[in-house]
């Protein structure tokens, strides 16, 4: 039974993923996305990896497919005959295409096909590792919190986590760069409908208390940090969309500070400790599940500030004044 | 058969697909989607194996790896889609013009 | 490798640049400069201070943590980590210096470049990170810090050009760091482990294996451009500013190989062959050809440039066949994998200091004359001779004339083709540097050359084009201390008795 | 034995600082630069003299610095050295006070005189080199540090002839660069004068050893401009007269000639050469060559061009001595590299001063200027009946040595090479004098620069003057010892007592 | 220190005298007196000396014959250099002239002081080349030519001899000239080196049949200089020869023969061509190539051995001698007849017709003497033909009687100032006069050994009034003379030339010129293809500019790196790369 459902599964999952890609609408390939996002979620689910299902459902599917989604604002009206030309000729059947040369997109598919076996092959026959579970039920005790994902997010491997914390900030560092402001303004969308100021102003409450949830649960069981931080994000992008910026009201410093704060923390933190002679992220264990809240909690906050501020360049990038300049 | 041995054969399809699409795709959306679907292959790769090795709970070394992973790899998505956007706001372009 | 001293400096080589860049961002534009630059130099003094530690204490390891391997993460200091944190330290300083005054002269025309900063400083802590890391999802961690922050530093000129080739850029590493995840969690698969070290003592032979091995391989080579995967870098390198060109091909490209490096001679030994290293020597030398003759093809400056970055680039894949044996060799008797290893870094080296100072001076060409067209070199020779200088002298490296970084080099890579008896490399590395040599003349050639048009000529801060000159000699006097400093290397794990792993290879698939 | 010495270091530095302190100066402080030019050269002079004085005492100086293993940089003084140094030292002396005329007024000196002093110290530095690798460094450094000064002037022309000496010197370089690399995996290091490492590794490594040896051959004869890699060489006239003095006397091509000789001499040995079979080849690339070259000559009437491919030609002289083995076409083929190069920059001095002074380029505008300037003409028609191998004059005494030695050695048809090619020489070089001191000026001659009642500027008249009395000394006082002759003849004994 | 002052004082001449004004106005005493070392030499038997210092070890010393040629060397150079000091006041180029002349004295000297072949080889050339400046001097279209020619022949002179040289100095394993002979006679390539050595000293000698630039060159040159060109320096060849000739030590027939027929050739077959001549320095010029045969003979002679060098050599340079002075006192005589007028012209005539006895060997002349000396060695050398050759020498008497008073009446025409009128440089034409042949039957000159064997116990005097001898001198140049009065008596039999030489000067010249003309265009067209070709074959760099300078290479490129740039083809790239690496793996 469990074999034909996660069959079932598997399959869904490979042909969403072949959908996404050879879906003629731009706008069909974001649905899909999102239904792929799922459908991997489940999988998660289906291999009892409940912390992945969560991050995967927050932010993979939900945060990305959302980017997606706002990124449809820009492109959807080129989606026209251009755009369906160009998909036209992106079909790999041999025949409709007149205008490219056959002989390499058939080296490339055959080439695909190939790999696809090796790689099957491959996979098929892994060795047995034994992974390192043993070893980290012995650690857990040591670890400070019991849910054994946390304990290797924010103390085993600690030094991987903040530095991911890190790359979010640089993604949104390297997306100012990339053209976005530094400098927010109210968002071109008001939220002159009623509905959904109401619906923003009645899910905030909910979204920030599942998020402190998450957070504070994520120390015996799935949840933490990166869940709890997008479902604040999620407000901060809800308020955005509604009309109202948040990152326009706080002050500039404050901004920083909490876009920071995660791993400037972090990292503070783990030098501080380091004075005491001890190694970086060393938590004395009497002290580690206290830090390790601090830490998560100073971690999500940024990674929601992050995210919104993310949704928020990206979501004006459409709206740029030069663009609107050379338009006229 | 067991149920991470249907899961890691799934993720490395996923893994060609996602590979195939960057090469063959020309959209810059479905480019980075493509990105991402490779991503999800892996990440399935490393998850099937934690339930390989599951005693009492599962691996948590891959599940703390694949959650840093997917984190990243959104980053990355996040800023080739603002790259991207940024373009076709400049000129218009949705794809490569050297693949076309 | 637990029972190597401790040291708290590997962890704040990487903790501090990301610190001070995230300060920072609390600062306008100029005051990021001036938190950014003080950064860099306080980056740099600790690089110097760890090359004193490594060169007093030998390898030294900071277990993250406390936990060790395999559950946790331990970051280790040898040698060659060290030579090639110390050597980014060295080109980073001259590059922060280099931007400072850059900027500083472009101030009026955008703020947004303030933002180089942090960018720079957080890459540079990806590098301090990627060249200390042992672990192999960490490793994975950096190269995408390394990845993300060199994207945002090429695409923030702005430009459409740069964009296109960033956003290419970005595509090709995301794609190259999937590949190269997914031999990793196909090794933790199969052996439980992330360790380099403890991979490499329990790694087996398989198809699997193998087969990480060449996504790995794969993911690597993108990233560094190795041959067939060049095709982002020269858009990418040619289209960013001045600095950041600079940082891109001195230093991002070489984290990748150093990986590559570390992986082959430390993990994969047991599954290489041969024929396989052949192949990546192949790949090697179609890129020195390839590129150099793209490079002597090329209008502009900075594609020049770009280009020559490929060819270099291919000279570092091709210590790859030296590294392994043939069938029937004996360990003992391969006395070509030092001049080999050597070879390998300094071309690293070289390359670095020269790629950087080229790059510079092409953006103070470009502050000059308002482009890069080659003809804008036009009597450089007689209206910035600081900077043709620099252009001379990193072109000479390049070229690997004596006595050059670059001749070291080419020497000792010359030197273990011979030993080994594979003749058939020789010709290629002087091919390459035939057609280097005519690149980077036909570059002096247009400096000396009477200018042709009255274009306008805008002064150029000095010491914009002394750091350029400084970087550029810096890639000559990096010769002087080499006996030293490939006595210093041999003391490393990797270096000196870690070879050993290689030698002992080659059994898998060489029969 | 290994004494480590200084010394050496410093008579390189005595021109690399002063060049690098040039560069720093503005182009204004012309005194400064004049200052430094002179006393840098002077220095050279005497350090050379002091260690050459040392030398004779029987002293050692050495300078090793390891790179890394195998890979020394080795400055060692030996006699063939120090006759090579001193050479290239005095003539720097005479060519810096001729530049210092010569491009008084001029653009770009602070760059010029920068580089010139790098090319002689790269001169030096092949010259005291005490190992191949060394030799290789300076071998590089010299092209290097000669291409500003090729395409000093700035012009199209200037800047192409700069793009063809490059693709020659670096490819030759390339090349050569093979062959160190080669012979020092399979021989190791070797200083200068272990010829006894080769000979030892003949039995087993022959066929490597006659490939490297031809490498490197080849990639010496591009400097040494042995036919057919000598293009570069007429091409690179267009450089300002003491560049083109300098590069035919002394620091290019002789770089190319000195390195064949140290190859053949120093490395390989004589014996194990030509039991080896190697020098054949290069003896017949020679005297072609030398044929070649002069006949070339015959047609050009750009005088510098004539000049060049007269350089071509005699050059070949001192290859054609080394690869006839005998210690009297050795002396010749050493002799020769000091006889040729005083010989030579004598008349690309006169070019220089013709050029300078009355704007004249091509020989048949050359119509009795001899009159107007006698003392350089006079200079001039010393160092042709040099050329020609005329008695007393040094060219002479090179040939007869050379001649000597071939029949020595039973090589008759060198003779009539070295005869034919003297015949060639008087058909070409003859009509510059015929028409200088014998034809009537076509207009009315204006000199352009001149000093006072001197033919033209002192600066450029004293070393043309000198050079000739030299060239006309070397030869009539051949015998006295300390003559070049002599210690050239001292070198090639004790190459064969070796 | 006099064997360096006969070398170095001309040389310190030559610049005094060129470039100093008062040392232009006296060059005449200035250059007397830097001959007065070389006279001194040749007078008194001083010991050699060897000069470490100079080019290769030089040695200078001298044997008889070279100390009589020498004496004679030195005579003429001091006559001449008086004669121009006053014949050249006006010459615009006097100093030029000066230089040249100072510079070939001192390579004449030096030449034949010099015991070795570096230095001898050394003053040969400055002789040679210097001399360039002595035959151009009038810069004349005709001038000019013969320098050219000279410079040509003088080459090739050169070229022969230093082969020679090498060969002869190797086949001796020493520097020293007198080694040489005994060498040569050893050496079985003994004969070929002397061949050379004959080639390269034959041009100077004007042998046939390398003679032909000398009726150029000579009269081409001012007076002065034609008589030491023509009585000193063509002497210098015959010293080469000498130096070369292993007279009395070999038996070399065929050579020997070769060089007497060549001899004998010369001597009649040069007097016939000067006949025909209307210069009467053309005319004398040809006279020196008749009497420069007479001298090969004598060394053929020697050559077929018999007759001990120590014989031959000075009775040769005895001949030269008497040759040498009488053809300076007629070549200096040229210049006479146009400035000499009234009484003085009886002295003058009486002079060149003393000068044309002496050559002539008239009897109670030096000549007759000389010329005894060769008969006496025609008699007694053992060479095949002997007796032939013994008429042929009484018939180059004849000849030479004509060819010369064919001179003396070429003179003749030459109009004399109506006034009585004579200039300075009469003074050393005299003193020319007074040095002329008869000395070589002084005993400071005559080696005993050599006038016993010619006269025995009889003493020179008896021989010298022997009416015989003189008898036998006088018919032959009697003969002549009457043919030549008669010749010009009578209109039907005056068939010389007045205007137009019958012969153009040098002759065979003219043959070669004429082949060389027919071959010219062909020549030309050659050479300029050769040069063009040789051009047009530029190095290898050019072929590669024209690869890379190529519009089309770069858009090949271009286009080829574009398609490495698709994403599909690096996905083809990725798969080559991925599935070679795993086959290898």
């Amino acid at each position: 039974m469990s074999v034909l459902i996660d069959s079932l599964l598997a399959i869904l999952a490979i042909y969403l993923a072949l959908q996404c890609l050879l879906a003629q609408r731009l706008i069909q390939t974001v649905f899909i996305f999102f239904a792929f996002g799922l459908a991997l979620a489940l999988t998660w689910v289906r291999l009892g990896a409940i912390d992945v299902a969560i991050t995967e459902a927050a932010i993979a599917a939900g945060f990305m497919g959302v980017l997606f989604l706002d990124a449809l604002r820009d492109f959807s009206p080129a989606v026209s005959k251009k755009q369906q030309n160009l998909e036209a000729v992106r079909n790999p059947l041999p025949g409709n295409d007149t205008k490219r040369p056959i002989l390499p997109r058939l080296a490339l598919g055959l080439g695909l096909v190939l790999f696809l076996l090796i790689s099957l092959e491959a996979v098929w026959n892994t060795p047995e590792g034994k992974g390192l579970t043993v070893v980290t039920g012995v650690m857990l005790p040591d670890s400070g919190v019991e849910h054994p994902v946390t304990a290797v997010l924010l103390n085993f491997r600690a030094y991987d986590t903040w530095l991911e914390i890190g790359v979010i900030l640089m993604g949104l560092l390297a997306i100012f760069a990339a053209g976005g402001k530094e400098v927010y303004r109210k968002s071109g969308m008001t939220a002159e409908d009623p509905v959904l100021r109401q619906v923003i102003l009645f899910f905030t409450p909910i979204l920030f208390l599942f998020g402190a949830f998450l957070l504070y649960f994520g120390k015996s069981g799935p949840g933490g940090a990166f869940p709890a931080g997008v479902l604040w994000g999620a407000i901060g992008i809800l308020l955005h969309l509604g009309g109202r910026p948040v990152l326009t009201v706080i002050p500039r410093w404050l901004l920083y500070l909490i876009l920071t704060i995660g791993p400037g923390f972090f990292i503070l933190l783990g030098f501080l400790l380091m004075t005491t002679g001890s190694t970086l992220f060393e938590y004395p264990p009497a002290y580690a599940g206290i830090l390790i809240l601090i830490v998560e909690t100073m971690a999500a906050i940024s990674i929601a500030a992050a995210l919104t501020a993310i949704f928020t360049n990206l979501n004006q990038m459409s709206e740029e004044p030069d663009k609107i300049e050379s338009n006229n | 058969m067991e149920t991470y041995k249907i899961y890691i054969l799934t993720s490395a399809v996923l893994f060609v697909i996602g590979i195939g699409g960057v090469f063959m795709a020309r959209h810059f959306i479905k480019k980075i989607i493509a990105t991402v679907i490779m991503g999800g292959g892996v990440f399935l790769c490393f998850v099937s194996f934690a339930e390989r090795d599951a005693l009492t709970f599962a691996d948590p070394v891959p599940h703390a790896m694949v959650i840093t992973g997917i984190v990243v790899a959104v980053a990355s998505a996040a800023f080739a889609l603002a790259l991207a956007r940024r373009i076709y706001q400049l000129t218009g372009e949705q794809s490569f013009p050297i693949d076309k | 490798m637990i029972n190597l001293p401790t040291s708290s400096l590997p962890a704040i080589l990487v903790g501090l640049p990301i610190l001070v860049a995230t300060l920072s961002l609390f600062f306008r534009s100029r005051g990021k400069a001036v938190v950014g630059l003080l950064g860099s130099l306080l980056t740099a003094g600790l690089a110097l201070i760890a090359f004193v530690e490594v060169a007093q204490l030998g390898s030294v390891i900071h277990i993250l943590g406390g936990w060790e391997p395999p559950l946790g993460i331990l970051l280790r200091m040898d040698p060659l980590a060290v030579v090639f944190i110390g050597m980014t330290a060295l080109v980073g300083v001259f590059i922060s210096l280099f931007a400072w005054w850059y900027f500083r002269a472009q101030e009026s025309t955008n703020g947004k470049f303030s933002l180089f900063w942090p960018l720079w400083l957080f890459l540079w802590a990806g590098l301090n990170g990627l060249f200390l890391s042992n672990d192999l999802f960490n490793l994975f961690v950096t190269i995408e810090v390394i990845g993300i922050c060199a994207v945002a530093l090429a695409v923030l000129s702005g430009k459409t050009d740069s964009l296109f080739a960033g956003l290419r850029y970005l595509l090709a590493a995301i794609t190259g760091s999937m590949a190269y995840l997914f031999g990793v969690a196909l090794i933790y698969g199969s052996t439980g482990t992330l360790d380099l070290g403890l991979l490499g003592q329990i790694l087996e032979p398989g198809k699997t294996t193998t087969f990480a091995l060449l996504v790995i391989t794969f993911g690597l080579m993108v990233k560094m451009a190795g041959f067939p995967f060049h095709f982002w870098l020269p858009p990418a390198h040619s289209s960013a500013l001045a600095p950041v060109s600079a940082l891109l091909s001195a230093l991002v490209v070489k984290g990748a190989f150093y990986i590559l490096l570390r992986l082959w001679a430390e993990v994969f030994g047991i599954s290489l062959t041969y024929a396989g290293g052949q192949l990546i020597g192949l790949a090697g030398a179609v890129a020195v050809i390839w590129g150099s003759w793209q490079a002597f093809m090329q209008t502009n400056l900075k594609l020049i440039i770009a280009h020559s970055s490929v060819a270099q680039l291919g000279y570092l894949l091709m210590i790859f066949p030296l590294l392994i044996l043939a069938p029937g060799v004996v360990a003992g008797s391969a006395d070509w994998l030092s001049p080999a290893w050597t070879a390998g870094v300094y071309q690293v080296m070289a390359h670095a200091f020269a790629k950087a100072s080229f790059f510079l001076s092409a953006g103070i060409i470009i502050m000059a004359q308002g482009h890069d067209h080659k003809g804008s070199l036009r009597d450089l020779a007689s209206r910035m001779p600081m900077t043709t200088m620099a252009i001379g002298i990193a072109g000479v490296s390049l070229i690997g004339l004596p006595p050059s970084g670059g001749f070291f080099a080419k020497w000792m890579l010359l030197k273990g083709v011979f030993l080994s008896g594979q003749l058939w490399w020789a010709p290629v590395i002087l091919t390459g540097s035939f057609l280097t040599a005519g690149y980077v003349f036909m570059l002096l050639r247009l400096a000396f050359a009477p200018a042709r048009d009255q274009e306008p000529f805008r002064p150029v801060p000095h010491s914009l084009q002394v750091v350029a000159l400084l970087l550029a000699l810096g890639s000559f006097l990096i010769v002087f201390p080499a006996e030293n400093l490939i006595q210093f290397l041999e003391s490393s794990e990797t270096f000196g008795s870690g070879i050993e792993s290689i030698m002992e290879g080659g059994a898998y698939g060489n029969n | 034995m290994e004494t480590t010495s200084i010394l050496p270091l410093l008579i390189l530095g005595s021109s690399f600082i002063p060049g690098t302190l040039i560069l720093l100066l503005r182009e204004d402080q012309s005194s400064q630069r004049t200052f430094l030019n002179i006393f840098g050269a002077v220095a050279k002079v005497s350090l050379i003299a002091l260690v050459f004085a040392g030398y004779m005492r029987g002293e050692d100086y050495t300078f090793v610095f390891s790179l890394a293993p195998g890979l020394n940089f080795t400055l060692r003084v030996d006699l063939l050295g120090l006759f090579f140094a001193t050479l290239s030292a005095v003539l720097w002396l005479i060519t810096t006070l001729y530049a210092i005329g010569y491009l008084e007024g001029g653009r770009h000196r602070r760059r010029f005189f920068a580089f010139f002093s790098y090319c002689i110290t790269a001169s030096t530095g092949i010259a005291l080199s005490g190992d191949v690798v060394t030799f290789f460094i300076f071998y590089e450094f010299l092209t290097l540090s000669t291409y500003p000064l090729v395409v000093h002037l700035g012009t199209d022309k200037a800047v192409n002839a700069g793009r063809t000496y490059l693709w020659y010197t670096i490819g030759g370089g390339t090349i050569l660069f093979l062959g160190v690399v080669g012979l020092s995996v399979i021989a190791g290091p070797i200083h200068f004068g272990q010829t006894e490492i080769i000979a030892s590794l003949i039995s087993e490594n022959a066929t490597q050893l006659a490939i490297l040896f031809f490498l490197m051959l080849a990639g010496l004869a591009v400097k040494a401009a042995i036919f057919p890699l000598h293009s570069w060489l007429p091409i690179s006239m267009v450089a300002p007269a003491p560049v083109s003095a300098l590069l035919h006397a002394v620091a290019v091509v002789k770089a190319g000639a000195f390195g064949i000789i140290r190859l053949v001499y120093d490395v390989y040995g004589i014996e194990t050469a030509g039991y080896m079979n190697l020098l054949t080849p290069l003896a017949v690339f020679a005297a072609f060559t030398i044929i070649y070259g002069s006949v070339r000559a015959l047609f050009q009437d750009d005088f510098k061009r004539r000049l060049a491919f007269s350089t071509v030609s005699q050059l070949s002289y001192i290859a054609l001595g080394v690869a006839i083995t005998g210690v009297l076409s050795s002396t010749g083929a050493i002799v020769h590299l000091v006889h040729q190069g005083i010989m030579k920059i004598t008349m690309f001095f006169a070019a220089g001063i013709v050029a300078e002074t009355y704007g004249f380029y091509k020989i048949s505008e050359m119509n009795g200027i001899g009159r107007r300037m006698p003392l350089t003409m006079g200079a001039f028609a010393i160092a042709v009946f040099g050329m020609i191998g005329l008695p007393p004059v040094a060219g002479f005494i090179s040939k007869w040595y050379l001649g000597l030695g071939a029949i020595e050695t039973g090589s008759y048809w060198v003779v009539l090479v070295l005869l034919g090619s003297s015949a060639l020489n008087a058909a070409y070089f003859l009509p510059i004098i015929y028409r200088a001191w014998f034809c009537e000026p076509v207009q009315e001659l204006v000199p352009r620069r001149r000093s006072g009642r001197l033919e033209t500027q002192a600066l450029m008249l004293i070393p043309v003057v000198v050079t000739g009395l030299l060239s006309l000394a070397a030869g009539v006082f051949a015998a006295v010892a300390g003559s070049p002759l002599s210690i050239a003849r001292e070198i090639a004994e004790r190459l064969y007592l070796l | 220190m006099i064997w360096f002052l006969t070398i170095a004082l001309p040389l310190l001449a030559a610049i005094i005298t060129a470039f100093i004004p008062a040392g232009r106005r006296g060059s005449g005493l200035f250059f007397v007196s830097a001959t007065l070392p070389a006279i001194w030499l040749g007078l008194v038997d001083e010991s050699g000396v060897t000069a470490q210092w100079f080019l290769l070890e030089s040695h200078f010393s001298l044997d008889t014959p070279r100390r009589i040629l020498l004496l004679l060397t030195g005579i003429l150079w001091a006559t001449s250099a008086l004669f121009a000091g006053s014949y050249l006041k006006d010459d615009a180029r006097r100093g030029e002239f000066s230089f040249y002349f100072g510079a070939a004295m001192a390579g004449n000297f030096g030449l034949l002081v010099s015991a070795e072949a570096a230095s001898f080889y050394t003053f040969f050339a400055l002789m040679t080349f210097a001399s360039y400046g002595l035959v151009i001097h009038s810069r004349t279209p005709f001038a000019r030519r013969a320098a050219r020619i000279y410079l040509v022949m003088a080459i090739i002179g050169e070229l022969f001899l230093i082969t020679a040289l090498y060969l002869a100095v190797k086949s001796a394993g020493s520097m020293l000239l007198a080694d040489i002979p005994p060498a040569l006679a050893e050496d079985p390539n003994g004969p070929i080196i002397f061949f050379l050595g004959l080639i390269g000293f034959g041009v100077k000698v004007g042998a046939i049949p390398l003679y032909f630039w000398l009726p150029l060159a000579h009269p081409a040159a001012p007076a002065p200089a034609s008589a030491v060109l023509s009585g000193a320096m063509i002497k210098a060849g015959l010293v080469g020869w000498m130096h070369f000739a292993p007279v009395g030590l070999v038996e070399w027939t065929s050579l020997s023969f070769l060089m007497v027929s060549l001899g004998f050739t010369a001597a009649l077959g040069a007097a016939i061509i000067g006949l025909t001549q209307v210069d009467p320095k053309t005319n004398l010029a040809y006279s020196s190539i008749s009497q420069m045969g007479v001298m090969t003979v004598i060394l053929g002679i020697g050559l077929y051995g018999g007759i001990p060098g120590g014989l031959i050599l000075p009775a040769l340079a005895l001949y030269a001698y008497n040759h040498g002075t009488a053809k300076a006192l007629l070549f200096l005589g040229t210049a006479l007849p146009a400035r000499v007028g009234g009484f003085w012209r009886i002295l003058m005539w009486a002079g060149l017709g003393t000068g044309v006895l002496a050559i002539a060997g008239g009897p109670l002349t030096g000549g007759l003497w000389t010329k005894y000396l060769l008969k006496t060695f025609l008699g007694e050398t053992s060479l095949p033909g002997a007796q032939t050759f013994l008429i042929l020498l009484t018939l180059s008497a004849i000849t030479t009687t004509l060819l010369l008073s064919r001179f003396l009446h070429l003179l003749h025409r030459i109009e004399a100032p109506s006034e009585n009128a004579v200039p300075a440089f009469i003074l050393p034409w005299i003193l020319l006069l007074l040095a002329g042949g008869w000395w070589t039957l002084s005993p400071a000159l005559l080696p005993t050994g050599l006038m016993n064997h010619i006269t025995k116990e009889n003493g020179i005097m008896v021989f010298f009034w022997n009416r015989f001898t003189n008898w036998s001198a006088l018919w032959p140049i009697t003969v002549g003379i009457v043919v030549m009065a008669f010749t010009l008596r009578f209109a039907t039999l005056n068939l010389w030339p007045a205007k137009k030489p019958l012969l153009p000067p040098g002759d065979f010249l003219h043959i070669i010129l004429l082949a060389g003309d027919l071959f010219a265009k062909l020549l030309r067209k050659g050479i300029s293809l050769l040069e063009s070709g040789l051009h047009s074959v530029q190095g290898p760099e050019q072929i590669f500019y024209r690869v890379t300078d190529n519009k089309r290479t770069s858009q090949i490129s271009d286009s080829a790196e574009t398609t490495l740039r698709r994403w599909e083809f690096v996905g083809i790239g990725f798969f080559i790369f991925f599935l070679t690496l795993l086959l290898l793996l």
